[in-house]
């Protein structure tokens, strides 16, 4: 067994996983952080962005690029709609807001099996090929999509550093007090702040759509993916995300060399339990106990 | 004020279920219709219901010099055991159902025997634990082969003609993938190779590719796909051809090619052996085939002859009983039937030295190599060997 | 509301509207014995889901909410099921072991956990569902691992086997009624009312002299090992336990239940149970439909009804008591 | 002079970097009201909620009535006798005013767990002790009009009454006071003086006053403990603390109001 090969191997795969995993929970801290509130329908946005992916270039023929991108601005509009139709009621109440995402899942992944039914889809692979970075061996088709992730973290971070609505985000996921008494109406940031986090959930599952098949359950994998970064990152905390995302990437990628499958996730929840009672606000988090 | 939803309830169940001008024999199917085994479950509900339509077509099914027309009542178990055992309450209790074709997964078919068993009912079941059948489970049988019965004879084959040695597989932690592993391990231990690597995963995981690194690391040869489910195979084979392995991949169980090769692609499949309990070319599987096509727009999955010859042994087992209630009588009759024509070809039962009960049927199968996306049949197989 | 104003105490003696309702109960309990048994074996499920839905409605008055309450079913159910197997207990002390065990975690667990508040203790108990959840699949030595543990036993008590439909309906009725007893007695007395009193204001309530932390531990506990007890119950009627039944999904079906049965009434959890067990089967064929009712129902009632459908008889006589007013 | 009930000593708290209390050391006596004042972010409330154990210290101790109180849940603080009020009227709102009255009383219905769940619903005092303890403290605050109301619904000084109300009935021998005049008006200020003044003189209670409203402060206290920038740089009787310099200087500034 050539340790140094495996070992390399095994930290090229956790970057890229860490990444993936970083895509799929930034919208979800994003959401705990503007409306603190559990959004147990992330996955189903993931999932929704992948079927749009899918029928996009699989249907429609059009390019992958392209096919994100009006995913993104679906996932942002209906995200907005639903925020403001459905969630409106429970903006300053976690715990009735979080069962309420519930009830918004299993409509969402229902319906999606209504009309796409239960067998898994493949897109066609955006690359075909292995890249060789030294000695480890990357499949091409994941590099793609890793440099899209950064370019959507990069535009992200731009639109919340520089833009004038990205900046009034960031005050209310700071404070939303202070951001009120600023004259930031609340009316507006939350279904932005909501449908933005929706969109983000549906460009990762876009982007991962050709990696993974799509079908109406892949929405459960990434929601638990999103739970654990989010939670070790701290609620609310965008760079605790991408430092915790990071770290669960290779953490998993490394145990899953040393020990059994299974053994590696039982390690990762225990974890995940060990910083809630420890540190809840997490790494960089600043939600409160 | 609260509505007394159990009176409810049982008056609009007892309200159906009036006589019509024939008499009516309901078939239960308690199958798998969402989640991960959909695809199976679908296939066994429509085995039934083409199966009930030819009877019934052909002027119904006519035992003891009654006509019966042949009723599939179809409920989701979910792939869960509690879901199972509530499914064979309602199909037991409410629609007095004696036959039950299904369940799919193993948790749920052990779940359902203290039920089905006590009351005499005949249960056709996919489940692919060797304790679905026993002695002592005399009204259980099984119409699809397992790996149990398959692995051995095609392993032989694939070790003898294409020389494989050491063996890497990835199987999920559920009742199906525990049990295939043992298989598996003894199956290629005794074929001369090795089973050296086995890697266990979370049942809904979609990233093989730290798996798959510390398996390729020791140099294997070939990778055992059996036990997964189609969609996961189709992505252990995509990610697999991704990392750069170029060796060879074998299935030796659970018909799932035609979802493979949609996940994985032409390419990535090309050269890849598979075991198939359908020869397409058979005449009776390519006229069932045709049916399932004329009937249902989905692939067909390869378990669905499997249940259609499951439907018509258990018809003509009445035939002879000359009774559809007592099925104790039709037991003893399906039980005797050999030499049966069935879509799948000459079909007996056999099992008594694996199980100690003859209730699974010796079909033939097949070893077949994808070649640009179709199986090509290239050994033909039964219990002792492949040729 | 707290019962205990200077005025007299409206739960002392039942109003007319009380009493017909006891006496619809009363029939409604009763027709089991004389349905089907399909109709038994739902009402079995539902007496059942009363029971594990009053474990986790004990934890809610104390204002928190277990996304792992399924977790402590499951232990309830694998230590008895393995306390009779291997140690050859019988079925009462068995299931008081299940119900100790599962005390016992929680008393472990819970004293960690509940200096957490709202949304941090629902993510906390969601991954020790899931971790508990692989310990069984992993434990196959002991737990059977993914096969599970079949083949169990009937409940015996004192040689009276409940082994059949009826029987075991009895058993499941009893153990329903005892826990709705048991919650009615508790929120009448003054440890009730402190649980009531921390979960509307914590704050407050600590700074009155009660012990917020141990109180949530204490209602923690008794929830997990109530739960426990009717997890060992349903072994013994299905004669089955995989891990598989004890996953997320099946805490979210009790959170669905208590928030439409009523978080605030001690018959919440029966009227949950009553509404949403026999449900499914409406929709058995249409499962799809079946999800998006609960959702939509779901969203629906924590809008329009957030305590839920039990607190619907308070809400009319309200509305009676003001039109008449 | 009776023995010092609450012995605050070298008592500090940083949080992060920033130090909020540094080093403070005072001692209140039975039967004694004493003020704690001080400019906005002189750490009154963070040595409020440090004494009362809603805050653990960094450094120093608490001793109440001979037991160490620091750092403990508050509710081991109200065992030993020493209760706080909130600053904002914090209630149980849907509660009606005597609900929220028998609330307060429930630690000392409960005592220990066992008796909680005793089959008498008034536990640790008999049923009749009960109503009697609540009518006590209703008319000792005059709530008892009120006593059927919903607390949420009641007038900002009503809310501020019940809070002390539910303070008392968890029988304190020493109240923390967290500025009960702020929001009053001029009459309700009045009102509260002689409440205040009637729980030390009727009740026998033990005061500690965090307040602004220098006029109730100065007309209710012996003694004035001034805290500026987390420590202690005056104490004494008021008109020796009005006088002080450094006070006037660090705290009153306007020297027009020194004459007053």
């Amino acid at each position: 067994m050539d340790w140094t090969f495996l070992a390399t191997q095994a930290t090229v795969n956790g970057l890229i996983v860490g990444l993936l995993y970083l895509l799929m929970a930034v919208g979800f801290t994003l959401v705990f952080g503007v409306m603190r509130m559990v959004n147990f329908a992330h996955g189903e946005f993931y999932m929704l962005g992948a079927f749009g992916a899918y029928f996009l270039v699989s249907g429609a023929q059009l390019p992958f690029m392209a096919a994100v991108a009006i995913t993104f601005a679906g996932a942002l509009a209906g995200g907005a709609l639903l925020e403001w139709g459905v969630l409106k009621p429970f903006r300053r109440d976690e715990l009735n807001g979080m069962i309420a995402t519930i009830g918004l899942a299993m409509i969402l992944q229902n319906l999606a099996l209504m009309f796409f039914g239960p067998d898994p889809l493949s897109m066609p692979p955006v690359a075909e090929g292995v890249t060789r970075l030294g000695k480890a061996v990357v499949p091409t088709a994941r590099l793609y999509v890793v440099v899209f992730a950064c370019a959507v973290l990069a535009l992200l971070y731009g639109f919340l550093r520089f833009s004038r609505p990205g900046r009034a985000l960031r005050a209310v996921v700071e404070d939303m007090e202070i951001a009120a008494i600023q004259g930031i109406r609340s009316r507006l940031y939350y279904p932005l702040g909501f449908g933005l986090g929706a969109g983000l959930a549906a460009v990762a599952g876009a982007l991962m759509a050709p990696l993974f098949s799509v079908s109406p359950f892949v929405g459960g994998a990434p929601l638990l993916k999103a739970f654990i970064v989010v939670i070790l990152g701290g609620l609310g905390s965008i760079p605790g995300a991408a430092v915790a995302a990071m770290l669960l990437g290779l953490v998993e990628s490394y145990a899953s060399l040393l020990l059994a499958g299974s053994t590696a996730d039982m390690l990762i929840f225990a974890i995940v339990m060990a910083m809630l009672v420890l540190r809840p606000k997490g790494l960089l988090g600043r939600g409160e106990a | 004020m609260k509505i007394p939803h159990i009176v409810l309830l049982s008056s609009v169940l007892a309200a159906g279920g009036g006589a019509q001008a024939q008499d009516t024999l309901t078939l239960g199917a308690l199958v798998t219709l969402s989640g991960a085994g959909a695809a199976w479950g679908q296939g066994m509900k429509n085995a039934a219901e083409i199966a009930a339509d030819q009877v019934n077509k052909a002027g119904g099914l006519d035992v003891g010099g009654r006509k019966y027309q042949v009723k599939v009542v179809a409920y989701d178990d979910k792939y869960q055991a509690n879901e199972a055992v509530t499914v064979a309450n309602r199909l037991v209790f409410e629609d007095k159902v004696k036959y039950i074709i299904g369940p799919v997964g193993s948790a749920p078919v052990l779940a359902i025997q203290p039920i089905t068993e006590k009351n005499r009912v005949i249960v056709m079941t996919l489940g692919f634990t060797a304790k679905a059948l026993s002695e002592d489970k005399p009204y259980t049988f099984r119409p699809n082969v397992t790996t149990a019965e398959v692995s051995q004879p095609q392993i032989d084959w694939l070790v003898r003609t294409q020389g494989i040695k050491k063996v890497g597989a990835l199987f999920p932690n559920d009742e199906t993938g525990q049990q295939i592993a043992q298989d598996l391990e003894a199956a290629y231990k005794k074929a001369g190779a090795k089973l050296p690597v086995k890697e266990f995963f979370e049942r809904d995981r979609v990233d093989f590719v730290p798996l798959l690194t510390r398996m390729l690391a020791r140099g294997i040869d070939a990778i055992e796909l059996d036990g997964n489910s189609p969609a996961t195979a189709g992505m252990i084979v995509k990610q697999a051809r991704e990392l750069g392995y170029a060796g060879k991949i074998v299935r030796t169980g659970g018909p799932a090619t035609q979802e493979i090769v949609n996940v994985a692609g032409k390419a990535a499949t090309q050269g890849m052996f598979v075991h198939t309990p359908i020869d397409p070319e058979l005449p009776s599987t390519k006229a069932y085939m045709d049916l399932y096509a004329a009937r249902y727009k989905h692939s067909m999955n390869g378990f669905s002859p499997a249940f259609y010859d499951g439907a018509n042994l258990l018809f003509e087992a009445m035939r002879r009983a000359g009774t559809v209630d007592d099925t104790e009588k039709v037991r003893a009759e399906l039980e005797r039937i050999s030499g049966f024509e069935g879509a799948l070809g000459r079909l007996g039962w056999t099992g008594k030295a694996m199980y100690g009960i003859d209730h699974q049927l010796d079909a033939p199968f097949y070893v077949a190599e994808v070649q640009d996306g179709k199986e090509v049949i290239r050994a033909r197989c039964t219990v002792e060997g492949c040729r | 509301m707290t019962t205990l104003a200077l005025a007299a105490r409206p739960g002392g003696r039942v109003g007319p509207l009380g009493m017909a309702g006891l006496v619809l109960l009363a029939a409604l309990a009763a027709l089991p014995w004389f349905s089907g048994a399909f109709v038994q074996h739902l009402a079995v499920l539902v007496c059942l889901n009363a029971v594990m839905v009053s474990g986790l409605a004990l934890v809610a008055r104390c204002g928190q909410l277990s996304l792992g309450h399924a977790a402590f079913v499951a232990i309830g159910a694998y230590a008895s099921v393995l306390a009779a197997r291997h140690w050859g207990l019988s079925f009462l002390p068995a299931m008081l072991l299940g119900a100790l065990a599962s005390a016992l975690v929680a008393l472990l667990l819970g004293w960690a956990i509940l200096r957490l508040r709202g949304v941090y203790f629902v993510l906390v108990t969601f991954a020790f569902g899931e971790l508990l959840r692989l310990a069984l699949l992993d434990g196959a030595a002991l737990t059977g691992g993914a096969n599970g543990i079949a083949g169990i036993g009937a409940a015996q008590v004192f040689g009276f086997a409940f082994d059949t439909r009826e029987r075991f309906y009895g058993l499941a009725l009893a153990a329903a009624l005892l826990s709705l007893w048991m919650l009615h007695a508790l929120f009448r007395r003054p440890l009730g009312h402190a649980m009531d009193a921390l979960a509307d204001n914590p704050a407050l309530a600590e700074s009155t002299g009660l012990n917020v932390h141990r109180i949530q531990l204490l209602a923690f506990v008794a929830g997990c090992a109530l739960a426990a007890a009717a997890g060992a119950l349903q072994s013994r009627y299905i004669g089955y336990v995989s891990p598989e039944s004890f996953n997320t999904s099946v805490s979210i079906g009790f959170i669905i239940m208590l928030v439409i049965g009523g978080r605030r009434s001690v018959w919440g959890p029966l009227v949950g149970a009553m509404v949403l067990t026999p449900l499914p089967e409406l929709f058995r064929g249409a499962v799809q439909t079946q999800h998006i009712f609960y959702g939509a129902a779901l969203i629906v009632i924590l809008r329009f009804l957030p305590d839920g459908l039990a607190s619907l008889p308070r809400r009319a006589r309200q509305l009676w008591s003001r039109d008449a007013a | 002079m009776s023995a010092p009930l609450l012995q605050v000593e070298g008592l500090s708290r940083s949080f992060g970097g920033l130090a909020a209390l540094r080093g403070l050391s005072f001692e209140v006596r039975e039967g004694e009201i004493v003020g704690l004042i001080g400019p906005n972010g002189a750490g009154k409330t963070t040595a409020f909620n440090v004494i009362s154990g809603t805050l653990p210290p960094t450094g120093g101790r608490v001793r109440f009535a001979g037991h160490d109180i620091a750092g403990g849940p508050p509710s081991k603080a109200v065992a030993r006798g020493l209760v706080r009020t909130f600053q904002s009227a914090t209630s149980y709102p849907e509660e009606t005013v005597a609900g929220n009255v028998y609330r307060g009383l429930l630690s000392r219905i409960l005592g220990t767990v066992p008796r909680g769940l005793a089959g008498r619903e008034d536990g640790g005092l008999p049923a009749s002790g009960v109503q009697a303890e609540m009518l006590r403290i209703l008319d000792l605050t005059d709530l008892r009009a009120w006593r059927d109301a919903p607390a949420g619904g009641l007038a900002y000084g009503l809310q501020k009454r019940l809070g002390i109300a539910v303070a008392l009935a968890a029988h304190p021998r020493m109240l923390l006071l967290d500025e009960p005049a702020a929001g009053l008006n001029h009459e309700e200020c009045n009102e509260l003086g002689r409440l205040l003044r009637r729980l030390r003189d009727e009740e026998g209670l033990t005061l500690l006053l965090v307040e602004h409203h220098m006029a109730l402060v100065m007309a209710l206290c012996q003694r004035i403990v001034v805290l500026v920038q987390g420590e202690k740089i005056a104490q004494g009787a008021p008109d020796a603390v009005r006088a002080n310099p450094a006070v006037i200087e660090a705290y009153l500034g306007a020297p027009d109001y020194a004459h007053a």
